[in-house]
């Protein structure tokens, strides 16, 4: 861990954080929702203040989504992954384009391929899909397979080669 | 004379890739800008959650087309820091030498890409001519002119032979050669300067709070190279020097594209020195099929500095087969979305195909 | 097929030698005209240049995937060119979808909407290749075969089904309301 | 009768060799950049597919403006003198302001229509076309007006005859031959003053609309230009000539244009008006002082 890691666990003390060492310049911390942004604030004034990614995880399983922030210190090289879990029927989220501008992108991004509310952020207007008319397609629970099969035809071959390919070789499935 | 709206792009010769500007100008002043990414969105992201850990390196080179070498890179060190796979010395130098042919192939082509909306075709000519010499080398490593799939978790995919090296060492001479001409042509041309200097400037303190990395922060005076900061691969067994600029404005910005691509002719010379002799470039990551694959649970995020600047994978795995999540980094993201909409307008029309090619906003890797 | 008059045989061969290509990077495959175009292949050599506006275009590059949005751009585009127009499909992925069949974004078949006059397959094709095709599809002019453009006038109504039922409208609205 | 028979000959020689000097221009920048290059023929098969294909027209004043700037630049083109008295068709009209004008009624049908066809990019471009105007006419004609002021005449084809006597105005004023020169090649359009159809910054500025035969017609239209710009310089500065050396030097000239335009990146519009107007503009004043003070070679 470098130094400026070993000061951000220390001075994250008090917001009771689980912490995962990735690697010797990776760590992961996790936070309950309501202190995160103030954790990034407090990150941001201790060095880390180069915002690398915001991205989100759906954990369908457990109901959640998990937002990630990835954040870099330029000085010595230390990478920080801010994450929290919010609940993933009602997503809804807190902006942070206060502390970094270009997360207002980040959280568009998001918004369109996962369905979570920034509150404060009100540009929300779909920014890579045009006239999309599916539940966002990054949830787990979406088959682009089907979408693609239903709306996007297919070219019809006269020989079906994977299932030429499948008595020649037997089931592939991992 | 009122607003007057103009389209710029998707289908416009000033664009680099399929992107598009939404702009109202008065005169040839830009007022009011907006970014239009979404051409190239293929849906990357999901289409890895359903294919197997090893049938993605297929699927990654894709996403960044001028320089694919950094995703299969990305990809397999995210892997390896969750797997903790410990890659063979000599593949992490073949390694090093394939990213930085990468990146001085992007950088040729981004120098022909700045003659473009200058008018300087002469130097769009010898940009990819030369960069034509690099994708030799990777066809006679790799087989594949542009997509390599050549970096696989846990080393590299077939070893380099001495034939390779005598060709990269021939490739590095020609091109140290070429740099005076291209110094003469472009960047002593007077009508150039006149054109860049002083244009677009992006002080540090609008780069840092935009998160822009690679030269358009460089540019700014500070030497912000994640080979130095966070050294991935050898970059801290090397020696190498990260060109900075004070000037901040489009002309630095192409010249340390310039500068680098002789230090990267450096690196690799280096890397050919100290690369040791061995017939083992990857370790065995699965038992029996490749499909079968799997890596333990965890999560990673892993990022170089490519030729646009910090370029990451951010790789989730659920301990099955296939990935859980992958996120991409494009590191062109800040400039190409945030950086057009607010520090385009005050330029002019000319300086948008400026902006896109200086700061190198690549399309691919901001859609995915 | 219909006997061709002397003029349109004339007219075919002109067109097979001065092919304008749209300067328009619909997807990856774009990557390797700038190698076609410059010094080491040197298309203009068989007087195909680059034209900046669908206007003034013969031929238009589909270089690769089309995704539902560019796709809308792409037969604006192509209803603007002025007839003769050629089309070349450029990759697998014009052919069958390739590496993308399952995205949610990207079309299969580009055949579908607009006629296409050569596929060139591989990802991605090497610049010996398209020049081939473009060497192809000058030979299926000057016979008069190529006629995708009059296909697709004949055949209006199924293109226009076509490109409805995947992208449900062909319009493009403009994005720039504030 | 005759002088309809010349004129004739003018416009086809100015087609024909023009249009073969475009493709070699193509050639002669193909091999600077390495390359092979298209036949020297490419731009007759580029205009005869053009004028093949099927356009899309935008309303009348877009088709008028086309045909407009055709006839205007065929006018202009019918009535230059190649290079001497026996081949001047009009001896009585080939006034240099004549055929200024009637060169601008060309570029004006050009700007209409253009403006006509309703696309942004076209007005930019018209609007960038007009301005460089401004910028090359004035140097251009404030050495004109000197040198017609030294021979007392405005006739080209008198001008072409005192030059046999007197000297090309090359040796007689190099500094005004010099300026008209640098006006000529933004006249040409060529870099690093292509800045009206710059493609990469506004898509071919004012021919984004030109479809299929109007951008055959421009095109010849554009050739036509090229004769009447290329051949007054010969006319009036490289001292005419017979029919052969008139051509001779038409062709060192335009190989002189291309070479330099094959080098240079573009100008922005404002740094074009900057240029013009200084160092060439002031040099044109000095020349039309030196010869208002009689001190030529």
């Amino acid at each position: 861990m470098t130094n400026s890691m070993s000061k951000a666990v220390e001075v994250l003390k008090s917001f009771n954080p689980f912490v995962e060492e990735i690697d010797d310049r990776e760590i992961k911390i996790s936070l309950s929702n309501d202190k995160v942004i103030s954790a990034l604030d407090v990150l941001k004034s201790i060095g880390f203040s180069h915002l690398s990614l915001i991205t989100c995880v759906d954990w369908i399983d457990d109901n959640q989504f998990e937002l990630v922030y990835i954040l870099f210190n330029w000085e010595d090289g230390g990478k920080i992954l801010v994450s929290t879990r919010i609940d993933r029927s009602n997503p809804k989220f807190i902006t942070v384009k206060e502390l970094w501008p270009v997360a207002r992108f980040y959280e568009r991004e998001i918004h369109e391929f996962f369905g979570i509310e920034f509150e404060g952020n009100d540009d929300m207007r779909p920014l890579f899909l045009e006239l999309w008319d599916e539940k966002p397609p990054m949830r787990k629970d979406f088959d682009p397979s089907k979408y693609s099969k239903e709306k996007f035809p297919d070219r019809k071959y006269e020989k079906d080669v994977i299932k030429e390919a499948k008595i020649f070789r037997g089931e592939i499935n991992g | 004379m009122g607003e007057v709206k103009l389209f710029f792009g998707p289908n416009h010769p000033g664009m680099h890739g399929n992107f598009s500007v939404h702009m109202y100008v008065e005169g040839d002043i830009v007022k009011r800008a907006r970014p239009l990414p979404g051409f190239l969105h293929r849906g990357f992201e999901k289409l890895m959650e359903r294919r197997y850990w090893l049938s993605n390196l297929a699927l990654i080179p894709r996403i960044c087309v001028p320089e694919p070498d950094i995703n299969e890179a990305c990809y397999a060190m995210g892997i390896e820091k969750i797997a903790k796979l410990d890659v063979p010395e000599r593949a992490q130098w073949i390694r090093m030498i394939v990213l930085e042919l990468a990146r001085m192939a992007n950088h040729l082509s981004a120098i022909g890409g700045v003659g473009g909306p200058i008018g300087l075709y002469t130097a769009s000519h010898w940009g990819t001519a030369d960069r034509d010499r690099i994708l030799d080398i990777f066809e006679a490593l790799t087989g594949a002119r542009v997509y390599h799939m050549y970096i696989i978790p846990g080393g590299v995919r077939k070893n380099m032979t001495p034939q390779i090296e005598e060709m990269i060492w021939k490739v590095m001479d020609y091109i140290e050669s070429r740099l005076d001409d291209y110094e003469n042509l472009i960047f002593k041309n007077r009508i150039l300067h006149s054109r860049l200097k002083g244009r677009l400037v992006l002080t540090r303190e609008q780069a840092l709070e935009m998160g822009v990395t690679g030269v358009g922060i460089r540019a700014t005076g500070v030497e912000y190279d994640i080979r130095k900061v966070d050294p991935y691969l050898f970059y801290d067994k090397v020696e190498f020097e990260v060109p900075t600029a004070t000037d901040a404005d489009a002309f630095s910005r192409v010249y340390l594209k310039f500068k680098e691509l002789s230090q990267s002719i450096k690196i690799i010379r280096q890397a050919l020195e100290k690369m040791p002799q061995s017939d083992k470039v990857n370790v065995p990551i699965s038992k029996g099929s490749a499909l079968r694959h799997v890596v333990p649970k965890g999560m990673a995020y892993a990022h170089i500095e490519s030729a646009r600047g910090e370029f990451g994978f951010f790789v989730v795995s659920d301990g099955k087969n296939k990935p859980y999540r992958v996120a991409v980094r494009g590191a062109s993201y800040p400039q190409g979305l945030y950086g057009i909409e607010k520090y385009l307008p005050g330029t002019r029309i000319e300086d948008v195909a400026l902006w896109l090619a200086t700061m190198d906003v690549c399309a691919p890797e901001i859609d995915r | 097929m219909k006997e061709r008059t002397m003029w349109e045989q004339i007219a075919d061969s002109l067109r097979s030698r001065s092919l304008w290509m749209l300067h328009y990077c619909t997807g990856c495959g774009a990557m390797e005209l700038p190698p076609t175009m410059t010094a080491r292949f040197d298309m203009e050599r068989f007087g195909v240049a680059p034209m900046a506006t669908p206007r003034q275009a013969d031929i238009m590059l589909i270089t690769g995937y089309l995704n539902t949005k560019t796709l809308r751009r792409v037969i604006y585009t192509y209803e603007q060119m002025a007839d003769p127009k050629y089309v070349i499909g450029f990759g697998s992925c014009t052919i069958n979808g390739g590496i993308y069949f399952d995205s949610y974004s990207t079309i299969n078949r580009l055949d579908y909407y607009i006629p296409v006059d050569v596929y060139i397959a591989g990802c991605m094709p090497r610049p010996e290749a398209i020049l081939e095709a473009f060497n192809y599809l000058m030979e299926k002019i000057r016979k008069g075969e190529a006629d995708g453009w009059k296909r697709y006038k004949e055949n209006y109504e199924w293109y226009k089904q076509n490109q409805i039922r995947s992208l449900g409208e062909v319009y493009v609205h403009d994005e720039f309301h504030e | 009768m005759t002088a309809v028979y010349k004129a004739i000959l003018n416009l086809v020689i100015a087609f024909f060799f023009v249009i073969s000097l475009e493709g070699i221009a193509r050639k002669i920048t193909a091999r600077i950049q390495r390359r092979i290059g298209p036949p020297w023929y490419q731009n007759f098969i580029d205009i005869f597919k053009a004028l093949s294909k099927h356009p899309f027209s935008n309303g009348w004043i877009f088709d008028f403006g086309v045909l407009m700037a055709l006839g205007g630049a065929i006018a202009t083109a019918a009535i230059i003198p190649m290079g001497s008295t026996f081949w001047t068709p009009f001896p009585n009209t080939d006034n240099f302001f004549v055929i200024m004008y009637l060169f601008a009624v060309g570029s004006l049908g050009m700007a209409m229509g253009m403006v006509g066809s309703g696309s942004p990019w076209s007005a930019i471009g018209v609007s960038r076309a007009l301005t460089q105007m401004l910028g090359y006419e004035l140097p251009y004609l404030v050495v004109m007006s000197s040198v017609m002021y030294m021979y007392k005449t405005s006739s080209i084809h008198l001008l072409i005859e005192k030059q046999a006597t007197n000297g090309w105005n090359l040796y007689v004023m190099p500094i005004g031959a010099i300026v008209a020169f640098i006006s000529l090649i933004g006249m040409l359009g060529k870099k690093p003053f292509d800045i009206a159809v710059a493609p990469a910054e506004i898509a071919s500025g004012p021919m984004a609309e030109l479809s299929g035969k109007y951008m055959g017609l421009l095109q010849i239209m554009h050739a036509f230009s090229i004769f009447v710009e290329v051949g007054l310089f010969v006319d009036l500065f490289l001292g005419g000539g017979s029919l052969g050396w008139f051509l001779v030097k038409f062709i060192v000239v335009w190989v002189l244009a291309t070479l330099i335009s094959s080098v240079l990146p573009r100008f922005r519009i404002e740094q074009m008006l900057k240029f013009y107007w200084g160092v060439p503009l002031g040099l044109a004043f000095l020349n039309a002082l030196f010869v208002l003070l009689g001190w030529t070679f």
